[in-house]
């Protein structure tokens, strides 16, 4: 699908979008005139330095905050109708879990507000505890949980209710290789499975690659697109992938096209 | 724009109703049960001197016991927290003085203390210091094991884990404590009059409510719901100003 | 810094009422024997005097006090509906809170005795209006606590929530209220003592039972009875007590999540 | 026996014939707001209500206990309750506020209160009360206190100092008061049982000063009246039957009264000597058991004055409104 | 250093050291007899799969929590004493920040707590504001920054206190490739300057073979040593080691015995 984009639907698209914090006098404009779409069943990650406005422009896709200036239309609508429409799943850059619920509570969170039947989502939740590997912990609270463990709660809690679109804000950024790459085949089949489009924040080049069909670089202060980078190694990922040349070389290049970005900036770095 | 004079418009709105008999009409209420506004304000003209010296009377108690009894609530709850093993039960008795009605306080306050302010502010005290135990208690413990850590990573000693985490963490609570107790002691300072005080606005009220007096006993009344606010609103600008990132965030 | 184990922490409290007691006897004996002051009975009897009319009298405290209790127990309920309902009203927009507050504050500052003939006027039914009476006592550490928690809700958490586009219901439901509820059981604890006070205030309003009709009796017939007037007073000070641990039972059995209560110091995080 | 007496509407003279004729009619309920918690001050209502008198009348009594928070004007205008004990100068200041109020009964012939001074301070005579501290009750029960002094030549509004007593009489025995107010009833007694002697008491009497107030009434609504007239005779003729009963069998009614007292609160004996003293106030010497609940116009005329007179009210009392002696007299 | 390991002087013994969580009847054994020693000024970095006690071992050593057996000497001391001289700072797996202090009040709480003079340490938190990056955001509040920026904090706060050992729980993960080498080189350097001993987590495999001494790696469930590994690069780490052969070769190798574990583990993932 990323060798001819025009083909393609449009599933989201930003245009001209300025993001400023702050009251009058202390503002800080952290995105500045993002315009890029998103396509159908497309993969896109975002890379930029930290605090470049990464999660910010996830929070505005998902309408959590509202842009100062141009806009967002998500299935030709304003995003609020396909939150409305609970059409996407979010995972957070913390975990944000509900400390009253245990980690099969939180994962079942999204349902029990769809009002599904509890019944029914038992298979599912009990297939994602398996997929994230915390079968053998649905009943600890969060705090009794490591970091990872509890990232892979919201990872659960964001794919159990199977939206078409998905907003993932470096959700393996704190796990280990082995457990990161087995979500990453996991990630890519239920993609595949259920033709979701995802939007992915992660600061692993590498990651971004693998996972990919397009690749947004953002500069930092204000938060402007850089570079898009599509990655063109079809829909078929795998452990040969990783391994294999190209793959380097893509990795490479973005990390140098990363390097001079973030090198120019560097007396601002952050 | 709206949102923001809104309610003053409400309370507009809210004083004009009461003023046309909306209420009473509403409720089959009679004026001698409840005055209009018109009375009231022309109740307060009339008596202005005496009611300003009652309400400074007054105030003298409520400020005196809110202090007091806050002061003395919150150092209760430092110490128990200090020895939370022993401190949860000695905030468990403080909590349940909370249980001892005016009536009881009054008499046995009036033979420590006399007939004068000393015995409303000793009223008031017992009164607002078990809530801000109980709330500043609750705020100094309930602090997430992380921060706790981080604490004790450096060697922290109890007082500065005191000093820069759990008083913080605390503030919230702390304000709540001191919002509850405003009212408190202001209708602790009055009720309070009603047993043995020969001054003051508790002592008019009850005086004057007995004698169908509503006017003048609904401006003892209003005299104290606009003090209530009044300090109320004090309460809330001094926890923004001591709590700025909070405030900021909203 | 955990709570003690409630066991524990039982016999904690019997230590200290232990100390106190002590203390009131020696304080007692002060004013008594060293000080000699006028009316040392009105200012604070011997403990032990108190106790063997408080024994003479069990029968009748335990059963006035038992009635009482119970009537503070309905007015607790009351109350605490009507603050927590009051704090999610006001929680659900900075405009509603800005308006109800200052009534809210205002209408602590109505004695009963000013309500009364209103309530009354209103509602013509004296059960009801008493009902209302200890409720009005009772609402406000609620509300206000209440609101505080509802307030402490993490930005992000409500983010989820909208995310998931819950209805106000659900975000209530599944996030704010349990949010909310260490700072409700905060007011709730202010709040069970507090409604011992106004059930005895509304004995006041004229009952033929209770602690409170039996504390006035007390100090209006004078010193035959300074005893049994202390008595009530310790009376309503133990069902306070009562009424407090069992608020500090209920949270930690209905809020085990709360830091303080948590059984080992730390998760992975 | 069966009056028919002079009433407003058909309605109720109808229901008030067929009710005293037929026994197995329902009951009416009233109910009876006091001024205080259950003791022997209202043993005339207490004792008609255990021997039947009430029930005699058709009538189903509910005796209200009052308390301090109580306003009894204000239960009675509310509908809380019909008939309410209160004090006939309160009855006045409240009808002059507007309240719609009238009594329909007179209980207590004489003033109750007493000033109280101990012979160790030297106040034997009202004049050496000039500059002291004299504690009262407020509300409208101070203003018998403004005349006494008035009478005996000091000037009430400069030469005493008037403070609050509360409803025990330790500002009195910790010499906070110099003089206090005391009921003969219960304060007098109090202040005897803790010890002080009579002997060392001085004692000043309203009454005697001629400056008397006249204390409990029996009010009722004034359109609640004009609506049921004929039950507000039968609980009147009840209540004072009852009174009359209470104090020809003291033993008895203490008893009775003793039922309705919150145990542990008070002693019998107690309320022996409160009714003892009650008797002498309803039924002072002269008083034949028919006039038990009059209204004795002299008495009735000195409390309206002196209201007029220290400002209690603002407009001269229009007695005919105030009392209805009509309920009393439809025997 | 890493050549001739005997010749050290050993900073922390760790010895037969278990942990289990929980009361009687649901115990979890979380670490099971973890021997180890680390030397003076050494970098030994903990690998392992998610949950499987990394953070816990690093509380352990730092006297937050006491091991259910087995014993940890630093110094020739109990932690308790090392912890109460302040010999040492930790960067938590979360941020940890203070929601009242600005950016640079969190950085100064050590600084304030160990009682020294804010004149004296105005040009030492300046100094670290520009290590991490953040002299622009000093006064901002912690719920104004990015996540990555939150931790950037968090290693200030910890470097604050110059302490001759460093705990750190992924103080890393959430920040981009650029940002991070460039953290990686001041670390390096404070370590060498200061001759800092550190133990340090992380998910990062080229990440703990560029900055280690030598790496454990762990095996879950319960937590146990799987094998340590001597990285043998010598002090001097540059970006030409990044990307030599035998980087990538020690990369290669670790990942490998890091699957093996892991997979032969797959069934209890997590
Ligand atoms: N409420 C706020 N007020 C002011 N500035 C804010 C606010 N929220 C975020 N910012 C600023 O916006 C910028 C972008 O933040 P954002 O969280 O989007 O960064 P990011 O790209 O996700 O970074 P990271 O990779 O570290 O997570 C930061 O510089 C931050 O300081
Ligand atoms: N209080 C507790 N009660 C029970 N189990 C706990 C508690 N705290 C931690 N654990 C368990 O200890 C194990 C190790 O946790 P730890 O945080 O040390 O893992 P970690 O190696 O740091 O993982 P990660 O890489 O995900 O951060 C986890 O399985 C966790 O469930
Ligand atoms: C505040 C107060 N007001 C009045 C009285 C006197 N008092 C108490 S009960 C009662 C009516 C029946 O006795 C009277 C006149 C008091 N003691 N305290
Ligand atoms: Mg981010
Ligand atoms: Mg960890």
């Amino acid at each position: 699908m990323s060798s001819d984009l025009s083909q393609q639907k449009v599933e989201i698209s930003v245009d001209g979008v300025s993001m400023i914090f702050g009251k009058k006098g202390k503002q800080a404009t952290v995105l500045q005139d993002i315009s890029f779409d998103v396509y159908q069943n497309e993969f896109v990650s975002l890379l930029g330095p930290s605090g470049c406005g990464k999660s910010t422009l996830l929070r505005l896709m998902a309408d959590l905050l509202q842009p100062s200036s141009g806009q967002i239309i998500i299935q030709k609508e304003h995003p609020r109708e396909v939150r409305l429409r609970r059409k996407f799943g979010i995972v957070f850059q913390n975990p944000t879990l509900f400390e009253w619920r245990t980690v099969r509570e939180n994962i079942e969170l999204p349902l029990e507000v769809m009002g599904q039947d509890r019944s029914v989502y038992r298979t599912v939740v009990d297939q994602l505890l398996e997929t994230v590997g915390l079968m053998k912990f649905k009943d600890y609270y969060p705090w009794q949980l490591s970091g990872g463990m509890q990232q892979r709660v919201a990872i659960a809690r964001a794919l159990s209710l199977d939206p078409p679109i998905l907003f993932m804000d470096e959700p393996f950024s704190a796990l280990d290789e082995f457990t990161k790459e087995k979500l990453h085949y996991e990630l890519l089949e239920i993609k595949r499975k259920t033709n979701k489009t995802i939007v992915f924040v992660t600061h692993s080049i590498p990651e971004a690659v693998f996972l990919s069909n397009r690749i947004l670089v953002l500069s930092a202060h204000p938060g402007r697109i850089h570079s898009i980078h599509p990655v063109e190694f079809g829909e078929e990922r795998s452990l040969q992938l990783r391994e294999s040349a190209s793959f380097h070389a893509m990795t490479a290049s973005i990390r140098n096209c990363f390097y001079e970005e973030s090198g120019t900036n560097e007396h601002q770095m952050g | 724009m709206i949102s923001k004079s809104f309610p003053f418009l409400f309370g507009l709105f809210f004083i004009f109703v009461w003023q046309f008999h909306g209420y009473h009409f509403l409720f089959r209420l009679e004026r001698y049960q409840l005055p209009i506004p018109s009375d009231i304000v022309r109740s307060i003209s009339d008596n202005g001197e005496i009611l300003l010296i009652y309400t400074l009377y007054t105030g003298i108690e409520i400020v005196g016991g809110f202090l007091i009894g806050s002061l003395l609530g919150w150092l209760a709850a430092v110490a128990a927290s200090y020895r939370p093993q022993a401190g949860a039960g000695g905030i468990t008795i403080l909590a349940s003085m909370n249980a001892i009605p005016i009536v009881a306080l009054a008499p046995i306050m009036n033979n420590w203390l006399g007939d004068g302010v000393a015995s409303r502010i000793g009223i008031v005290s017992v009164m607002t210091m078990a809530t801000m135990a109980v709330s500043t208690y609750k705020g100094l413990q309930s602090i997430e094991s992380t921060y706790l850590e981080l604490m004790t990573s450096y060697a922290a000693s109890k007082g500065q884990i005191f000093l820069k985490l759990r008083l913080p963490k605390a503030l919230p609570a702390i304000f709540s404590a001191l919002k509850i107790n405003m009212s408190t002691s202001i209708i602790g300072a009055i009720v309070g009059e009603f047993f043995i005080a020969s001054r003051g606005l508790g002592y008019l009220l009850s005086d004057q409510i007995r004698l169908a007096n509503m006017p003048l006993a609904w401006a003892c009344i209003v005299i104290a719901a606009i003090a209530g606010i009044f300090l109320y609103t004090i309460i809330q600008l001094l926890e923004r100003t001591c709590m700025p990132w909070s405030v900021t965030r909203r | 810094m955990k709570w003690a184990k409630p066991a524990h922490q039982g016999a904690v409290v019997a230590v200290w009422i232990a100390l106190l007691l002590l203390l009131w006897e020696f304080i007692a004996w002060l004013l008594h024997a060293l000080m000699l002051v006028k009316l040392p009975d009105s200012k604070l009897p011997y403990l032990h005097k108190v106790i063997i009319s408080l024994q003479d009298n069990l029968p009748v405290l335990i059963k006035q006090g038992l009635l009482t209790f119970g009537n503070a127990g309905i007015g607790f309920l009351i109350g605490s509906a009507i603050g927590i309902s009051l704090a999610i009203i006001m929680s659900l927009s900075n405009t509603v809170e800005l308006t109800l507050t200052p009534y809210m504050v205002a209408s602590q500052m109505i004695p009963i005795i000013g309500l009364a003939p209103i309530l009354y006027g209103i509602l013509h039914d004296p059960d009801l209006s008493r009902i209302m009476m200890a409720g009005y006592v009772t609402f406000f550490p609620v509300a206000i606590n209440m609101l505080r928690g509802l307030h402490s809700v993490q930005p992000e958490q409500i983010e989820l929530m909208r995310s998931l586009a819950a209805s106000t219901w659900h975000s209530y439901l599944k996030l704010k209220l349990p949010s909310a509820m260490p700072g409700l059981f905060a007011g709730l604890k202010i709040s069970a003592p507090l409604a011992i006070t106004a059930s005895i205030i509304v004995e006041l309003m004229g009952a033929p039972n209770g602690i409170g009709v039996l504390m006035i009796s007390s100090l209006y017939y004078g010193a035959a009875q300074v005893y049994m007037f202390w008595s009530t007073v310790l009376v309503s000070i133990a069902i306070g007590l009562v009424s407090f641990y069992l608020l500090v039972l209920l949270e930690r059995w209905l809020t085990p999540w709360q830091p303080e209560f948590r059984e080992s110091g730390s998760g992975g995080t | 026996g069966s009056v028919k007496s002079v009433s407003m509407s058909p309605d109720t003279s109808a229901a008030a014939s067929t009710s005293s004729t037929t026994k197995n009619e329902p009951l009416k309920k009233l109910k009876i707001q006091l001024k205080w918690v259950p003791q022997a001050q209202f043993a005339g209502i207490y004792a008609a209500k255990e021997k039947g008198f009430y029930k005699d009348e058709g009538i189903d009594v509910d005796i209200v206990p009052g308390g301090p928070d109580v306003i009894i004007e204000q239960q009675v205008v509310n509908g809380a309750a019909d008939l309410g004990v209160s004090s006939f100068d309160s009855l006045l200041v409240n009808r002059d506020n507007g309240l719609p109020l009238v009594s329909v009964a007179q209980v207590t012939q004489k003033s109750s209160y007493r000033l109280l001074s101990k012979k160790s301070t030297g106040i034997d005579t009202p004049a050496k009360m000039k500059d002291k501290k004299i504690g009262t009750w407020m509300g409208s029960q101070q203003f018998q206190v403004l005349a006494f002094m008035e009478k005996n030549g000091l000037d009430p509004k400069k030469d005493i100092q008037l403070v609050k007593q509360g409803f025990t009489m330790d500002q009195f025995f910790g010499d906070q008061l110099d003089v206090a107010t005391a009921t003969i009833y219960n304060e007098y007694y109090v202040v005897l049982e803790s010890g002080v002697k009579e002997e060392d008491l001085n004692v000043f009497n309203f009454d005697d000063a001629g400056v008397a107030m006249l204390e409990d009434t029996l009010i009722a609504k004034k359109d609640w009246v004009d609506k049921n007239r004929d039950l507000a005779v039968k609980a009147v003729r009840a209540t004072m039957k009852g009174w009359i009963y209470a104090i020809e069998h003291q033993d008895e009614a203490v008893d009775i009264v003793m039922k309705s007292v919150t145990a542990g609160s008070t002693t019998k004996q107690h309320q022996t000597t409160m009714l003892k003293a009650m008797a002498k106030l309803v039924k002072p010497e002269g008083f034949t058991n028919d006039q038990v609940g009059s209204f004795v116009d002299e008495s009735v005329k000195r409390t309206a004055d002196i209201a007029l007179q220290y400002g209690l009210i603002k407009k001269p009392a229009d007695l005919k409104a105030s009392l209805d002696t009509t309920i009393l007299a439809a025997k």
